[in-house]
């Protein structure tokens, strides 16, 4: 990791104030790119950088007053040179990912495959486990790990083939390696839907949510009182995580499907989460993900409500300790109140890794995100 | 502005949301989602869309009128009229 | 040094001047061909010692197994392999006696259970104990001959094998040609005791010293060793004192020798010696000579265009014969 | 059946003698003495002394015997006793048996059978404990195999015996006492690797002597959540590339165990195949467990730290896994 720092820009400066980044974390830079504007006592002057690297993190905020030699973004140089392995590399190529962000997590900190498969997201576990998948294409797509990646040259093969290569690698392991176990629930949305009209119906249109960024806040918050369906299942050990880095299923135009993850979503508010989620979708079908966004998840959401799909059996991503499933939501009668009535309702799956939970603790998982869906206004 | 202009510009605004639609082989009078891969955040990335385009506040509610490219365009005429006029 | 010749019968004396011409004459070829780039590597000449080859092989029958040297021209021609085949293999062309893949210093072949051409100095005494070891276990009547030169003496090789063969009473024939010099080492150098038949007694085993420059000396010595290893199945060895006229090999200026010495000894050439004796005796006369040397010249045109005519092995052959195919 | 490496080595050799006529067993004090190690014992009486055949301290003689035995129609089992002493017969083995085929183009095969004991650990100081496997597995026209489990001692022999070309075998000392149970003969093979326990994160390559510590590490590595596959060499020359590319590319991370010491050893030159075929398919840094480039001491602390163990073994793997250590 390198430090970006202000430069001194005449001799009697002494400090600057900052105005504007010109990139941001996840942006390339060639040595001699303006990345940053300041303002000295001699006016706005841009300031270049000498080195040629990828900006890792921004500190210092536009608007604040820092003196010169303070580090104003962290970076990874070019010159730094990435630790990855020979199979890895291939894998990443194939795949189409630049790993230059991916967290290694083998000897030395170098990049793996299993980084890279990781990386490259996918898991898109739901449509291997839906009604409307084609079983032809599940044969293709069943080889054995390992196996599975054999082009004649790397170069050649169509990035779509790569990601089912990915997803094929990722489920494959899963099915093999993790012991699942399914449950699922019928929860009324009818207070959701509702809550929703009338918030929706004070906004204007580019502030109003959708109910999925209320599914995702009441996992997130359900997280909390059942921890152990978030995090890694690695190296024989449960590793729980007390982030929900939530990977979403999101499928693209032309096939294809990446999982990305919205980072702390127990942390967002719902305003903050509708608007990361609709920009990682934009985002995911033009193509601009970022590999960290790809790489940390800790659990999955999946929905396939808009196909019409009224309950998944979805499979966990690997090395993650769960994933959970929404169908579409639709009209059901349910007893309330001792009588029937017609409600909106959606039928949420949970598939869990048995290494690390028991059905018990994955029913409560369930029963608290229906009792959070009940009370949105909370969420 | 003309119900062409509308139909112009409403079918600019979706090609950028989905730009996979082929603007010749739509059908104008079937829902967008029913002839096309297009989910509800499309569906919500169009309507920003044409709020911006059009000035217009489209409450939840008006969400069924925007189902077909032609429904859109009706949409649109019922409501651009009104704003023409009191511009 | 010269020994008495006169039970010589022409037919007997005419073979091996025949045989000794032949071997001169091949390997004066090969020097030459050696200059013309036809023949590489190592080219180690027999020239002076052919009356030991000559004199030996009539003495061993069809079952008898050789080994030898680097030094081995003579001996693999005189054991009956074909001057073609040796000739190829100098070339190192596909039908020479080893295929092409030994060259001058080993020449093998199965036929005339000739085991080679071993370019370690003693390297081939064990492999001689070893396949009269397996005559014996098998109760065949047959007898391994080892030629090594005086220079194997001194490796610890030569002794234990000597005694692995008297001690478990092994039907070989050591032959040891004592050309005085190991390479350029003269055998004084090298050897605190210098009567190398001697070091043979000390383990037991018959042992008898010949003259090597005369081929009668060495054939009336060979037949009474192998004679004697066929009725009492123990060992003989055998100290052939010899001479070559030319360098050690191709390439060696000779220092280690005065001129002199070599021109002493040529006048004990075993080619002229039997000649000059035999036609004193007036079994032969230069007709006889001239018919030797020109059917040796039809014999070496021969070899020399069978070997040209040879094929090189191709490349995509060469980890042939490494480990035995039809496994 | 419960046995010893050693009873099974013997029962090999008796089979050998009784099937055979042809088959002999010669070297230093493999008759009256039973052999150096045992192992002979009781076969000269059963067999008598021609075919247990004791020989002078002359090893360069009597392995040139036996190959000269070899081309005289005889299957000699040559026992040299220890690797240290094959030195003085490196002659014979390299510049004769590995040669004679060749050289003749084809015309004579030496159907020898060399054994040797190799290997340290018994605090026999630096002349006797060396692992000099690799000098030989060096020399085309020769092949190298070493038992690992009591089937291969037991079978290996037979096998030798049948192949047509020179084989060593080279049996590790530490080895002999060692008792199990005897399985099936017939699952011994001196042409491919065995997988002696499958598994998904790691292959470790070893061979003779150091199976059971490799085995023991790869049981211990478990314990940290690391799935070893142990693989059996076998032969060490020719390797069976094909079994360890296919162990390698599965697990994509591999350390070899080899009691020879670093330099030049068979633990490069498997290394080195691997990045020649396999680089591609490589998640770490490949890896080596060998001996200390120390003459092997006398005292057992040193002579101990000097060799490949478990710890340094299970270390070695939690380095080239990424786990700290």
């Amino acid at each position: 990791m390198s430090e970006f720092r202000l430069p001194s820009l005449g001799a009697d400066m002494e400090d600057a104030t900052l105005r504007e980044w010109f990139v941001k974390p996840g942006d390339k830079f060639k040595k001699g790119d303006i990345v940053v504007a300041v303002e000295t006592n001699k006016g706005i002057i841009d300031v270049e950088i000498y080195d040629a690297g990828t900006i890792e993190k921004i500190l210092v905020e536009p608007d604040t007053r820092v003196p010169v030699g303070a580090v104003l973004a962290n970076y990874v140089s070019d010159s730094t040179r990435m630790r990855i392995s020979p199979a890895a590399r291939r894998r990443a190529r194939e795949l189409g990912i630049d790993p230059v962000n991916i967290r290694g997590t083998g000897a030395d900190g170098a990049i793996t495959v299993e980084d890279v498969l990781a990386a490259a997201g996918p898991a898109a576990p739901s449509a291997e486990a839906t009604q409307a998948y084609k079983p032809e294409s599940s044969q293709e797509t069943r080889r054995e790990p390992g196996r599975e990646a054999k082009p004649s040259s790397a170069t050649e093969l169509e990035p779509a083939a790569g990601m089912r290569q990915a997803i094929a690698a990722a489920m494959t392991r899963a099915n093999k390696e993790i012991p699942h176990y399914y449950l699922s629930t019928s929860i009324d949305m009818t207070a959701v839907l509702h809550w929703l009209e009338q918030h929706n119906a004070r906004r204007p249109l580019p502030e109003r949510l959708v109910y999925a960024v209320l599914l995702l806040k009441a996992v997130a918050l359900a997280l909390r009182k059942v921890p152990e369906m978030n995090g890694f299942f690695t190296n024989g050990e449960t590793q729980v995580h007390a982030a929900a880095h939530i990977a979403v299923a999101i499928s693209l135009r032309g096939g294809g499907l990446v999982v990305p993850a919205l980072r702390d979503v127990q942390m967002s508010s719902l305003d903050k989460l509708m608007t990361d989620f609709s920009d990682l979708v934009n985002r995911a079908r033009g193509g601009h993900l970022r590999a960290s966004e790809l790489q940390d998840a800790t659990i999955t959401v999946t929905s396939l409500g808009e196909q019409g799909v009224e309950t998944v059996f979805p499979i966990i991503y690997p090395p993650q300790l769960a994933i959970v499933g929404f169908g579409s939501i639709v009209e059901r009668v349910r007893a309330v109140d001792g009588e029937p009535r017609v409600r909106s309702t959606i039928n949420a799956s949970l598939a869990a890794d048995h290494r690390a939970s028991d059905g018990h603790r994955g029913g409560l998982f369930l029963a608290e995100i229906d009792r959070l869906l009940q009370e949105p206004e909370k969420l | 502005m003309t119900e062409a202009e509308l139909r112009s510009r409403a079918l600019e605004k979706l090609l950028q949301v989905a730009p996979d639609i082929d603007p010749d082989a739509l059908d104008p009078q079937v829902p967008i989602r029913d002839q096309y891969d297009f989910d509800s955040m499309d569906f919500l990335n169009f309507a920003i869309a044409l709020a911006k385009e059009f000035q217009l506040n489209i409450p939840e509610s008006d969400y069924p009128h925007l189902q077909s490219l032609q429904d859109t365009v009706d949409y649109l005429v019922r409501h651009t009229g009104e704003q023409d006029v009191s511009s | 040094m010269s020994a008495p010749t006169s039970q010589v019968s022409r037919e007997q004396g005419l073979r091996w001047l025949k045989d000794m011409i032949r071997v001169r004459r091949m390997e004066e070829k090969c020097a030459e061909l050696y200059g013309q780039e036809k023949i590489r590597g190592f080219l180690h000449l027999y020239i002076g010692e052919e009356a030991v080859a000559a004199g030996s092989m009539p003495e061993l029958s069809a079952e008898d197994a050789v080994v030898a040297t680097y030094r081995e021209h003579g001996h693999a021609l005189l054991r009956g392999i074909s001057m073609n085949a040796i000739m190829a293999e100098m070339y190192g062309k596909r039908e020479g006696c080893s295929g092409g893949r030994g060259g001058s210093m080993h020449l093998f072949d199965a036929k005339t259970r000739f085991y080679g051409g071993n370019a370690i100095v003693s390297g081939g005494l064990p492999l001689a104990v070893g396949l009269a070891l397996a005559d014996k276990m098998q109760n065949r009547q047959r007898i391994s001959v080892c030629f090594f030169g005086e220079g194997a003496v001194a490796e610890g090789e030569f002794h234990e094998s000597l005694n692995l063969a008297a001690l478990w009473q092994l039907p070989v024939l050591f032959i040891c040609e004592n050309n005085l010099y190991a390479m350029g080492t003269a055998l004084a150098r090298s050897e605190s005791v210098t009567d190398i038949h001697r070091k043979a007694e000390s383990y037991g085993i018959y042992s008898s010293a010949a003259d090597g420059m005369d081929v009668v000396s060495v054939n009336t010595a060979v037949r009474a060793a192998v004679t004697r290893i066929r009725e009492d199945k123990k060992p003989a060895f055998l100290e052939m004192r010899t001479y070559r006229f030319r360098a050690h090999s191709m390439f060696d200026p000779e220092l280690y020798r005065d001129r002199e010495e070599v021109d002493q000894w040529k006048q004990l050439c075993p080619i002229a010696t039997l000649t000059a004796q035999m036609k004193a005796q007036q079994l032969i006369d230069d007709r006889d000579i001239d018919g030797i040397e020109k059917d040796t010249a039809a014999e070496i045109h021969s070899a020399v265009e069978f070997a040209e005519g040879g094929h090189w092995e191709p490349v995509e052959d060469l980890t042939r014969d490494v480990y035995t195919e039809s496994r | 059946m419960t046995t010893t490496y050693r009873e099974a080595m013997r029962a090999a050799l008796r089979q050998a003698l009784q099937e055979d006529e042809r088959v002999f067993l010669m070297g230093e004090d493999v008759g009256r003495y039973g052999g150096c190690y045992a192992i002979s014992q009781g076969l000269q009486q059963e067999f008598g002394e021609t075919r247990i055949r004791d020989t002078p301290l002359s090893e360069s003689a009597f392995v040139g015997a036996g190959i000269g035995a070899a081309l005289g129609g005889m299957r000699p089992i040559v026992e040299v006793m220890t690797v240290n002493f094959s030195l003085l017969c490196l002659d014979q083995i390299v510049n004769t048996a590995a040669t004679l085929r060749h050289m003749s183009g084809g015309q004579f095969s030496v159907p020898l059978v060399i054994r040797m004991t190799t290997g340290a650990g018994r605090q026999l100081a630096a002349q006797h404990s060396h692992s000099l496997e690799c000098w030989y597995a060096h020399v085309p026209g020769l092949r190298v195999i070493a038992p690992a489990t009591l089937e291969d001692m037991r079978g290996m022999l037979r096998l030798a015996l049948e192949d047509p070309d020179p084989v060593i075998i080279f049996e590790h000392n530490a080895l002999y006492n060692r008792e199990g149970e005897l399985t099936e003969v017939a699952v011994a093979d001196i042409r491919r690797a065995a997988i002696r326990r499958p598994g998904k994160d790691i292959t470790l390559i070893c061979y003779g002597g150091n199976l059971h510590k490799t085995l023991e590490a790869a049981t211990a590595s478990a314990e940290s959540g690391i799935d070893a596959e142990v693989l059996d060499l076998r032969s060490l020359r020719p390797l069976d590339d094909e079994t360890i590319l296919a162990s390698v590319r599965k697990t994509r991370r591999a350390i070899i165990v080899d009691e020879g010491w670093h330099s030049g050893s068979l633990a490069a030159e498997i290394g080195m195949r691997i990045a020649e075929q396999a680089f591609y398919d490589l998640d770490a840094p490949l890896a080596r467990v060998c001996t200390a480039e120390v003459p092997i001491p006398y005292p057992r602390h040193l002579e101990q730290a000097a060799l490949p163990q478990v710890e340094s073994i299970v270390g070695k793997v939690r380095e080239v896994m990424g786990q700290n250590v």
